[in-house]
């Protein structure tokens, strides 16, 4: 018999570029399949590692997916596992989006961008869609067609912003957040992705008085509130968060600044 | 006369009697602070090392069936020098600093660390079943448990407590040696050696592939091993392994320990547990008519 | 070619990987004969002695967190010569004996009793957690177990099987010591020392206070002794310890198992267990290409 | 935590003396109060051991109960547990008998009465019942009124035999329960007390071509079909039983003839 959060054998059935660097690898899983927006579970590639990954939605009923960027061993590891391939999930874990909005802000930058694609189809049916997207080049834009199909027919803003300037505005997914911002009337806004970009918009929305949701990342080893590794100030990320709200955040010495390593000394970001 | 949760470990005072054991969310003095709100007695820290260590890749820590958990975190720490800064503070933070080490060198340098810290008592991790050189290692060799007990003993004002476990040699022997050390006081026990394998993948899940089992599936052992050395030896013990339940605590202090540590039991957010097995020791030393937590200690032995 | 669960221990050979555990329905061969009619490759008879034991008081058996089982039965058995006219029928019921005893001279004698029974092996209890003078206390003593396993290799023609489990000297001492002693496998493990304490009683609830953690608890555990002896001693291993599922069954053959033993898996008339077993391990032979048991043992060991 | 079959601590709430030797304990056990009619629990004193016995019905809702022949020491420990008093309990166990039967004889010796209450109790509301009681001496007869109460208002008939003839037929159930038979008419017989008592009983109502079930009575450590201490030829009693038809009982090798002692060894009963 296996424990509860033991991993599941997944076999991935699809394996879909979405970049040059970023795939979505799917799989049938129907707890998965559920999670709430800013769920993650830690998915094993046996022989390289476990890393935590946010959810991504699918359109198939009963799966659910991970899309992650090639980066260092783990996620290399990951990225490299073909249709058949075999991985293993444990989860969902974590808390999620207060996904109420009826005029809702979504920043994300890179992969950032796959909780906020899961929210979307939370979002209420009548809901206003703010998404303001932040990538390297105009190759490594993610997920634009995704969320106007996930939108489903709602009303959709999307900005783009990319590092280089080679697609949308030169800068981050801030930048492109306060252009819709600037709009107004949002009455919320959620973020993913980096820190020091999701510290910025943070800032950002409470200075125009918009309550902020932020997932946040941290290294990860149990994903179940026993190991500390993930330890943010007085917070369990992992089962505290990952997502906090932006009062709490503006008040944390940690957050935007400071994350532990793998040791558990504490560095900066 | 009020039923009280005062208690002491030898010469460790408490407030309630059960406390956080070591490895569980034990690197931040925030989530300290926070348990020790929740109604923990005490915390202990992670083991700490003279040196920061990564520990071991993921995976590290997953679910076992009955709810146990499997680790092999590796003792990943941030070294002791460290953690002494953290628990330093500001805000100071009062701690069971666990301690973990080759030679009787290492743990009177670590104790060297730690002054003007709060330290109320020094527990020395002689068990952890999954990290070469160290742990159980270091407690299946009784005459070099004597010497770093005694080590760590003669470096430090704080209380020595020596944490043993399931090895491959006798855990009673590891006690003597201890308490001939100068031990104040025993916890029993560490994580028992143990693996998992996906079939599917055809290989072991944790990364190291050895990891310690624990949570509810070992407190039967844990409960015996706790008898065993209370029926043996003159020592206080503080219980480990399993603890989930104000039942499970009291099933402890009636085979013999004079407290216990909640590790597992905290999985999922559930810091609300020290407060349930406080107001449920409560309520059982009410019913039973004990008035302090002294009394019921090794009841189970008579 | 299709898949097939006949498999080999050394000298034994199985019609099927999964056997059942000595103790378990281990005393009436009307049972033994449904047992196998239902896919056992084998039975185990409970542990004989040379005289008839009565065994503990109740409680002697009782449920663990965990779907666990905490058991101090004492080794109650009928004695060898009862058992072999058991056996030896009509009719004639094939089995692996499990013999228990203090001192060589006893397992030579009591073979001598099963002349004209039809004895797949012989299994030492070198292992029993809760009984004075046999089981772990000698499995504990590595020259006893050498001159024990080596008077019961002289006395018979079946092959003879060590069983081990966690003692207070190494296990894997044990195992070296069985192979000098010519066994021709190990079985590992047997019930973890363990106890059970009633809060409201104050009491122990077992009438032994000490007896054997076995079931889904101890899988982990016997998971990483199979591991640990097949990677350390060249000595066919039978799994036991928590095997409930094919998945377990499975585990334990990656592991370096050459068969599996289920014991509290058939609690609550679960005999069917066995048919279980047998068709998860076809199925996932078929999945993988396994053609046969022996090409699986050991796969997660690479 | 502790496991489902731990013995679970209840309270005496009430002790009624039935006979001299016999008592009834009641408590509180949702389950037990569930229990099916021929399933036992076992019942664990603590200090003076754990006894199989049947679940004797309580006329309070949530209840159950025991009643205990004062014999040996567990038995005799049980009989001295005052109001208060602590027992553990595990179970329910065991199969139970099938109480379908529209016209049932009940044939019971002693606290072999216990499950046959129970049965009473859940025959169909139109059930015509015959009840053979045996007992040692006019002191001894047990649940007389009980059974007539328990009946709530269906056809009851009860034939008493006492071995000493001090009431009723002198002789044993089987006797009393012959007069029910030749009166004739019922469809199935029901029984639990001394093994050479049921096994006649088997006979007499297989040569009247009336379908017999038995409870069977043997050393039991376990409860769940684990240890093998119950084993009556290649049946688990704890487990393919208590109850058995009388077919089965009919080919048996032991029935009536041989049961094991704790050792396991096979004695004659
Ligand atoms: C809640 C959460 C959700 C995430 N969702 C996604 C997602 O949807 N898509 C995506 O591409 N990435 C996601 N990440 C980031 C991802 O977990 C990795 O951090 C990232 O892929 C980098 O891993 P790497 O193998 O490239 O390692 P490097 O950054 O090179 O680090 C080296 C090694 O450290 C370990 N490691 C790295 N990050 C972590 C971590 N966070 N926790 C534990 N161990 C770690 C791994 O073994 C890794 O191989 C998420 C992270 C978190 C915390
Ligand atoms: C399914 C079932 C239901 C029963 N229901 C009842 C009932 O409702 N009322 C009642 O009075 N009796 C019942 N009995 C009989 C009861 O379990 C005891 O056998 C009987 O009370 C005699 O116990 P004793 O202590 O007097 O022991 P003795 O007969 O003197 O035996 C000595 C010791 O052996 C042990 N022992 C005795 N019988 C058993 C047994 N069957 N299994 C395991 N250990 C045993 C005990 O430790 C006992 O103290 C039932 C038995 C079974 C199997
Ligand atoms: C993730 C994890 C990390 C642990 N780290 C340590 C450690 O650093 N030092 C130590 O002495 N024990 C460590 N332990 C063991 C616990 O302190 C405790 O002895 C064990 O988990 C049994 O208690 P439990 O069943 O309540 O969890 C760790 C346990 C877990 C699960
Ligand atoms: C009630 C009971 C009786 C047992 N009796 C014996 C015995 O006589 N000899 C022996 O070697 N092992 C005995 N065991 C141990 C089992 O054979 C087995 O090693 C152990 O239960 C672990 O396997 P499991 O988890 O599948 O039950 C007994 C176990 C139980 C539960
Ligand atoms: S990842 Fe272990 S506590 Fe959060
Ligand atoms: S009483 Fe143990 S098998 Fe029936």
């Amino acid at each position: 018999m296996r424990g509860a959060d033991t991993p599941s054998a997944r076999t991935v059935l699809s394996v879909a570029d979405e970049t040059p660097t970023v795939r979505t690898l799917e799989f049938e899983d129907a707890e998965l399949a559920r999670a709430a927006p800013g769920q993650f579970a830690m998915v094993w590639v046996p022989g390289a590692g476990e890393l935590p990954m946010s959810v991504m939605v699918s359109g198939t009923a009963g799966r659910a997916a991970f899309t992650v960027r090639a980066h260092g061993p783990s996620s290399r590891a990951l990225y490299g596992v073909r249709e058949g391939g075999l991985i293993g999930v444990r989860g969902p874990y974590g808390n999620s989006f207060d996904a109420t909005a009826r005029s809702a802000l979504l920043v994300g930058g890179g992969t950032g961008l796959v909780p906020l694609m899961r929210l979307i189809t939370r979002l209420p049916p009548d809901a206003r869609i703010g998404l303001a997207m932040g990538s390297r080049d105009a190759g490594e834009v993610l997920f634009e067609a995704r969320a106007r199909e996930l939108a489903q027919g709602r009303e959709i803003r999307i900005e783009v912003a990319t590092d280089d300037g080679s697609r949308g505005l030169a800068g981050t997914a801030v930048d492109a957040a306060r252009r819709l911002l600037d709009s107004g009337g949002y009455a919320a806004a959620y973020t993913c992705g980096p820190e020091p970009m999701m510290a910025a918009l943070v800032r950002e929305a409470a200075a125009r008085g918009v309550p902020a949701q932020a997932s946040v990342e941290r290294v990860m080893k149990c994903g179940v509130g026993i190991c500390g590794s993930c330890c943010m100030d007085d917070r369990v990320v992992c089962c505290d968060g990952t997502v906090f709200g932006g009062e709490h955040l503006a008040s944390s010495a940690d957050f935007g600044r400071a994350c532990r390593s793998k040791s558990g000394a504490t560095v900066p970001l | 006369m009020a039923a009280s949760l005062e208690t002491r470990v030898g010469p460790i005072g408490l407030p309630s009697p059960a406390m956080l054991a070591s490895g569980i969310l034990g690197i931040s003095t925030g989530v300290f602070r926070r348990l020790l709100d929740a109604g923990a007695g005490a915390v202990v820290t992670k083991s700490l090392s003279a040196e920061a260590w990564e520990g071991y890749a993921n995976p590290t820590v997953i679910g076992a069936a009955g709810g146990g958990w499997l680790n092999a975190v590796g003792l990943s720490n941030p070294g002791a020098a460290e953690f002494a800064r953290m628990l330093r503070g500001p805000p100071a933070t009062p701690a069971i600093v666990s301690l973990v080490g080759s030679e009787p060198q290492d743990f009177g340098r670590m104790v060297a660390e730690f002054a003007g810290c709060d330290v109320v008592a020094y527990e020395l991790n002689l068990s952890c079943p999954h990290v070469a050189r160290v742990g159980l290692e270091v407690g299946d060799d009784a005459a070099l448990v004597e010497s770093v007990v005694r080590a760590t003993a003669a470096a430090s004002s704080a209380p020595v407590v020596a944490k043993v476990g399931l090895g491959s040699a006798s855990y009673l022997d590891t006690v003597g040696a201890a308490v001939a050390g100068g031990a104040s006081a025993i916890t029993a026990i560490n994580t028992v050696r143990a693996m998992a394998i996906d079939a599917e993948a055809a290989r072991p899940v944790l990364s190291n592939a050895y990891g310690g089992l624990s949570g509810p599936p070992i407190k039967p052992i844990a409960l015996r091993c706790v008898h065993e050395i209370a029926s043996r030896h003159e020592i206080p013990v503080i219980g480990c392994g399993g603890v989930s339940t104000w039942e499970d605590a009291v099933e402890f202090l009636l085979a013999g320990a004079s407290a216990v540590q909640v590790g597992s039991a905290l999985a999922r957010g559930n810091m609300g547990v020290f407060g349930e097995i406080n107001a449920g020791i409560l309520r059982y030393m009410e019913r039973k008519g004990h008035g302090s937590v002294r009394e019921m200690v090794g009841l189970a032995r008579r």
